[in-house]
């Protein structure tokens, strides 16, 4: 459960997503996916509640269980005055990498920004900023990735590499959560699907082999 | 009318009555100073005045002190109860300081000749009186309630443990050269009516502390679920 | 330990290096400096004031001021695109954040300091001399102290409205004393008094440094950490 | 030309409601004023100095570190979500979001100096008396000039393109007559002397106004139009 | 033409939208999109070439013709601080609207914002922020309308919301440029489409019938 302030934004909602799976989140603006995100990272403490990496719980205390969470936000968590792979490097000492050059160059050649690699984030689209930002995410190779609309700003070709991305994610066990509004972005990957509205889950479990079908689904769970 | 409103009303109404007996309390004690303590002899009746003087000092210190142990109550148990009473305590101290400050240069100017020396005690409460005043528009600067706790516990407990150093720079400042030929605020022992005089004034004050911070918390406590109620539409 | 400072100098680093790309903290920082000691030194009626006399309060005015306004900014950088969140993100203990801001801000009032003082100088031609050394050292201490409490301070205050105003306001109680010890220990400097009549100041300038350094790592995780 | 005010004002208006909507604004001027002054009081050897050959520079230090301050946020916050874009793209001519964003400095600056004059008076026990209407007036001249010089300053900081060039230092002497000669009219006025001793300086900063007013707005559209 | 630096970003790129028209322009990141709007909207000024709205030139000294266009960019122009209405009615006096208060409220309600109309923007999330962006754009009811990716974080039916209020404007002779990575969302509504690679017109026309074709077109055109 989480409140701001008076506003309880999200109630009773449990999730668990275990190694090789991922949950595709939806629901309308406001439903509560990001703040869910933000307390899965940690980044928010819950009004009660708590959230466990492998049965360890994330406190403040001990960061080594953070090693294990990538979030990729609204965002970018990045300096507009550094270049991309300044951006990088830093995020790379900050996990205390033991080669930050290397897992840098790697990143920026995962989303295919290595030719922009020196331009100050300042100067980027919005489209290879996002990729920046999903460089950032990946770059220290958490077990669990978070991603809110990872997908904003990517034009179809590096939505499709990142989709490969994300299956090879998967493929190497890491447990993702995936925030959407277009849940065709990521159906063929998504193992499970679950829909937020109003802080509540009004839907969870396996993805349905039909996405159509779902759509209604969804369309009169959440408006009725 | 949730339980927690009664509750917090309940408080208030509690804090009522504890102000309303201190306020009796200092009026009885000032009686009792006006008439039936001999009148000081080097500064006349002047030194009346001192009958609130050093019990509102007294006050706003305690205050002040009960806001840094409460802050670290706070930063240990995150329990937003503490944050307002130490918020509650900080505004009764700066009150309470006010009347030292305007008391405290009134006797000044008839006994010492001059509103204000760099006197050490005088120069620490000005700094403290600055430092809550501080506390407060910082509280109000911010607007998420946890962040608001979580600031000004930080504050107060580092207010708590600049008091000292403060004290022992303005001490070695002050030692520098001689100190003003005028007299500074030092207990002479003093009468028996004037000491029972002062230990029952200062008591007197104690209990309006305490009465004006239950009485505020309660308020806050108000507040805080009226914001609530609103924010839920 | 080494860890722990390997993360303090990364942070530092990434903040030293912004700091270059577009220096708007430090140039205005740099331009009142210069300010306060041009308005002292034209000020001054030579006839009634010596300039040594004024010399010390005027170098640790400018110095603390220009402190104030280097520090106003020290994490707004941490703001853009919620940067701030990114560190919290990773696996770094908050006191390791503290240091490393403590450290950028160190280097910044340094550089504030290092441009003042020739300026000082030139103005107020005072011959520090031999008292150089010492006037350094004390600087030195001075500065931790205050830019210890200030780092913690711009922390919370980036998060509030009125921020620019809020800073000095919470801060300037606890600048005093360093600032009185400084001022006294620059002047015995400036008059060539012997090592003895300072001692006093110095214990307390340390003790500050030490406390307050102290204090701010255990309580810094409260005001980043929700 | 009431379009034209009418813009400026609205824009003077969010910066206001922006910065000094925070119930306590007023409250932290008159803290910020008043611990600027102890500051000061302390950083003086008192055994060296008396506090009324100070005050002139006292004063104006203050209220330039308060103008400063002002100035260091002003096109801060026009830097988050590109707002300034989204001034630039609507009809206002770019004189009227200059002349706006200087009533608001002016707005913030008047504030500050208001509460710290009394103050001043307080702790300095300097006794202003007849001197005070012209105090006023010489600190409305001074702050015009120095703050409409300080509005185009804190823009150009924030457009970084042009901190990467050090061009806000080339204005540091821009900013230096009005203060000086402020400190200079208020020691006299402070003193006592004739009022023709310092016409020489008023004209300075009446024509420093006038000529630094208008070529800010000449050249304001250069620093914030691509 | 618009360079950056060495970094020449747009070359030779016309374009003429008449009123009750609504160009939507794709092309993949970094293509020079967000740029052209910006040239369109006055915010930069091209390196070569003008901008003219019925004829009249777009120049930075005259700031009548601004009052014709209005821009949804990557960043909303919200000040955090203040509520979405206190933004918009900070807007409304930028234009010089007679009854700001009124032109907030029916703003708001087109957005379908009005509940949240006294939250801090800081506070609101990514689709209501959006929302707010929208209205603030559209407030001064621009007759040149400049969308950068408007769907970005917009929720199914406010989506839908969108789209018949993008209809409304094109019944009433706006003229609109909207830029997307998704042509589909706005496909039923576009009268012009044009494609924009390495910042040249790599097709440009009346919109074609068939989606699925110009999908591969397109594909064939960036990639191929
Ligand atoms: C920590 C704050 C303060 C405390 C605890 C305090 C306490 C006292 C006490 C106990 C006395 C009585 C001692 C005696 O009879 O001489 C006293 C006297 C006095 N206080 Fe304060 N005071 C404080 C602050 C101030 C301030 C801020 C002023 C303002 C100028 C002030 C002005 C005086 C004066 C003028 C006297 C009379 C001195 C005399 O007896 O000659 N005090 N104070
Ligand atoms: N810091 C905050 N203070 C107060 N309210 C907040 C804060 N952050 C979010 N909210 C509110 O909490 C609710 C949920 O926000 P959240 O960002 O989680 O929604 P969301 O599901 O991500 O929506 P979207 O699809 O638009 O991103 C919203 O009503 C938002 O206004
Ligand atoms: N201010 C700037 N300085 C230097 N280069 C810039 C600047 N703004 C944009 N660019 C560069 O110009 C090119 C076009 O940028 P633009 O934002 O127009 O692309 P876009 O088509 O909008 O891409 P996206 O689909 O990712 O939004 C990009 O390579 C970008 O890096
Ligand atoms: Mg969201
Ligand atoms: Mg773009």
């Amino acid at each position: 459960m989480r409140a701001f302030g008076a506003l309880q934004v999200l109630r009773g909602v449990d999730l668990d997503v275990g190694p090789g799976e991922l949950l595709a989140v939806a629901g309308p603006n406001g439903a509560g996916k990001t703040t869910l995100l933000r307390l899965l990272a940690g980044l928010m403490r819950p009004s009660s509640g708590e959230v466990r990496i492998r049965g360890q719980r994330l406190t403040r205390d001990d960061p080594a269980p953070r090693r294990a969470i990538g979030l990729l936000s609204h965002h970018t968590f990045l300096y507009d005055d550094l270049t991309a792979a300044e951006n990088l490097q830093f995020t790379a000492r900050l996990y205390g990498l033991p080669d930050a050059a290397a897992a840098t160059r790697d990143a920026l050649e995962e989303v295919g920004l290595s030719a922009r690699a020196n331009t100050p984030v300042r100067h980027l689209s919005r489209g290879l900023l996002q990729r920046a930002a999903i460089a950032r995410a990946l770059l220290h190779q958490p077990d669990i990735l978070l991603l809110d609309e990872p997908f904003t700003g990517l034009d179809a070709p590096s939505a499709d590499r990142f989709r490969s991305l994300l299956a090879s994610q998967l493929a190497r066990g890491r447990a993702l959560v995936l925030v959407s509004h277009h849940l065709a972005e990521a159906w063929e990957l998504a193992t499970h699907v679950a829909v937020l509205t109003g802080g509540r889950w009004a839907l969870e479990g396996r993805r349905p082999a039909d996405l159509t079908a779902f759509h209604a689904r969804y369309a009169e769970l959440v408006h009725g | 009318m949730t339980p927690e409103i009664l509750a917090a009303t309940r408080i208030v109404r509690r804090g009522q009555v504890l102000t309303v007996l201190g306020l009796l309390a200092a009026a009885a004690v000032y009686v009792i100073a006006l008439f039936y303590t001999p009148v000081e002899v080097r500064q006349g009746l002047a030194q009346k005045i001192f009958y609130v003087h050093a019990p509102a000092a007294w006050g706003a210190l305690v205050a002040f002190a009960v806001v840094g142990i409460v802050s670290i109550l706070y930063l240990w148990l995150h329990d937003e109860r503490l944050d307002l009473f130490a918020a509650s305590s900080a505004e009764v101290g700066i009150a309470f300081s006010l009347v030292m400050l305007t008391t405290g240069p009134i006797w000044g100017k008839t006994v010492w000749g001059t509103w204000w020396t760099w006197d050490a005690r005088l120069t620490l409460t000005l700094f403290l009186f600055f430092l809550f005043v501080g506390y407060l528009a910082l509280r109000a600067a911010v607007q998420d309630r946890g962040e608001r706790a979580r600031f000004s516990a930080v504050v107060g407990i580092m207010g708590l443990v600049l008091v000292p150093f403060i004290h022992l720079s303005v001490y070695l400042f002050r030692t520098l050269h001689p100190q003003p030929v005028l007299l500074k605020p030092s207990a002479p022992s003093m009468p028996p009516e004037m000491l029972r005089a002062l230990l029952s004034g200062m008591a007197a004050f104690t209990l309006l502390y305490i009465g004006f911070v239950v009485l505020r918390y309660g308020l806050a406590r108000l507040d805080n679920l009226r914001e609530g109620a609103g924010d839920a539409l | 330990m080494a860890e722990f400072l390997r993360l303090a100098l990364a942070i530092a680093g990434k903040d030293i290096r912004l700091e270059l790309r577009s220096r708007t903290a430090l140039l205005s920082a740099i331009v009142f400096s210069a300010l306060v000691l041009v308005v002292f030194n034209f000020a001054r009626d030579p006839t009634a004031l010596a300039a040594v006399d004024l010399a010390p309060s005027v170098l640790w005015v400018t110095f603390a001021f220009g402190a104030v306004i280097a520090l106003n900014r020290a994490f707004y950088v941490e703001r853009e695109n919620a940067a701030l969140d990114g560190i919290l993100l990773a696996p770094v203990p908050r006191s390791a954040l503290y240091v490393g801001k403590l450290l950028a801000n160190l280097a910044f009032v340094g550089v504030v300091e290092a441009v003042a003082l020739p300026l000082f100088v030139l103005f107020f031609n005072v011959s520090l001399g031999h008292a150089l050394p010492g006037i350094l050292g004390v600087t030195a201490l001075a500065t931790i102290g205050f830019v210890a409490v200030g780092t913690i301070f711009s922390a919370m205050v980036v998060r509030t409205r009125f921020a620019e105003l809020m800073l000095p306001v919470l801060l300037l109680p606890f600048m005093v004393p360093p600032l009185v010890g400084a001022v006294q220990v620059t002047a015995k400097l400036l008059a060539g008094r012997p090592l003895s009549e300072m001692v006093g100041w110095l214990r307390l300038l340390t003790l500050y440094d030490i406390g307050f350094v102290t204090l701010c790592i255990l309580v810094f995780p409260a005001v980043v950490d929700e």
